[in-house]
């Protein structure tokens, strides 16, 4: 997007979130941030977890998330600088799955953008994750009988 | 090679004309199918033909009514026709986050 | 309050919020973190603020402030880990006045017990702010005709 | 010094006793007064009659209406009785955050 305090990126690396939240609060006229983080759990389906796996379609992926973004903004205009930033590949329990920040002047707004994005976030992008177990079984997230969902 | 207009009357009970395309796999069909491209020749009409089409040959564990689908990196309708020349994706349950 | 992972405090130092939310990351089932950062606004009323001077009634705000933290936690028992951090003393635009951030297993307990607590803590701490804009001009928030919020 | 049950019928009628308090204040009422605590004596029976009494002395600027009121570090009601010994404090409307 060609504004920058929004932000939609699918990330190969590790994310920082405390970078993240310095973009948020560079802008002193936004007192009220809301940010949440999706870790990977060590816990699913009462077994150990031993890593996630995460798969982007990306170019769908960072489409729908700029047009997430979009939306958010659009609900709630009085948000002045919005970030999701989700990862790809392989991550480890208390690892950052994503990172969802938003900024506005007061702080309804900043809650109800920062849930619209996380929620549509986890419903429409399409990104998937493997979960494998201390057990060594594996499986594809929502993709078979045993729903798991180690993260958040 | 073949008629844009193929969806006209006069093909609407002819066998439609066979298209090239490419089909990207991810996740759980990623594995099922052992790759992640393949490029094929399709008659199919409509993606949700050449998704039954390419799940009976391959044995996929997911019914069509679970999936979302996109072509040329947009979402589409199980009743867009098949483009010749596009990118398939059959989209499985999404678990982002 | 006994549970280390239940914090309240009124803080005359710097808030450091990037130290706050490695408490919050620290138990890796809990895959949902929600953080509330409430700033210094650099302006009110479409006015430039200089300043804000917080004054709390420590003893009362600290023994309500563990009941909002109490109530929260009864109210979301998905949450494991809550800590808010209230500054007092003189703080400038762009400074953190409150931190308040939430640890669940999952998102919607993180969201819900978080805005529960920043929303106990705005209408029932006994905390003033003073807030002085850069013509000099300074009155006490909420306690004159003219009601200035100039943080979140 | 005095009968704790000064409010029984016996005194109902009767000047209450005299109080040693002290009243603590803050922000908006702390600037007004021109001061952060003070001792004083009272024969006000309620919380309420003493903020009036103190309002009308020192011109507070704020009805008691939109003030909260402690006794001893814990919110009280405007009709409790002022404590012999107890520390008062007036709440103004809070902004915190």
């Amino acid at each position: 997007m060609s504004d920058l305090d929004f932000q939609f990126e699918i990330c190969q690396n590790k994310i920082n979130p405390e970078c993240l939240a310095e973009k948020l609060r560079s802008d002193k006229s936004l007192g009220g941030i809301v940010v949440f983080e999706g870790r990977v759990r060590n816990q699913s389906e009462g077994k150990k977890v031993l890593k996630l796996e995460y798969e982007a379609y990306k170019a769908l992926a960072i489409q729908e998330g700029v047009k997430i973004l979009d939306e958010a903004r659009a609900k709630h205009p009085e948000i002045k600088s919005l970030i999701c930033v989700h990862a790809e590949g392989e991550l480890e329990p208390g690892e950052l799955a994503v990172f969802v920040g938003a900024a506005s002047a007061h702080r309804d707004e900043a809650f109800l953008g920062c849930r619209y994005v996380i929620e549509a976030v986890k419903h429409r992008l399409p990104i998937w994750k493997k979960e494998t177990f201390e057990t060594g079984e594996a499986h594809w997230v929502n993709c078979s009988e045993h729903h798991g969902a180690a993260c958040n | 090679m073949w008629d844009n207009n193929y969806f006209s009357g006069n093909y609407m009970s002819a066998q439609a004309p066979t298209k090239q395309i490419k089909v990207r796999y991810f996740a759980i069909l990623r594995e099922e199918r052992g790759l992640d491209l393949e490029e094929i020749s399709t008659n199919c009409e409509t993606l949700e033909q050449l998704y039954k089409e390419l799940s009976n040959r391959y044995r996929f564990s997911l019914e069509a009514s679970r999936l979302a689908v996109s072509q040329n990196d947009n979402f589409a309708a199980w009743t867009d026709p098949v483009k010749h020349g596009s990118t398939i994706v059959f989209i499985p349950p999404v678990a982002g986050g």
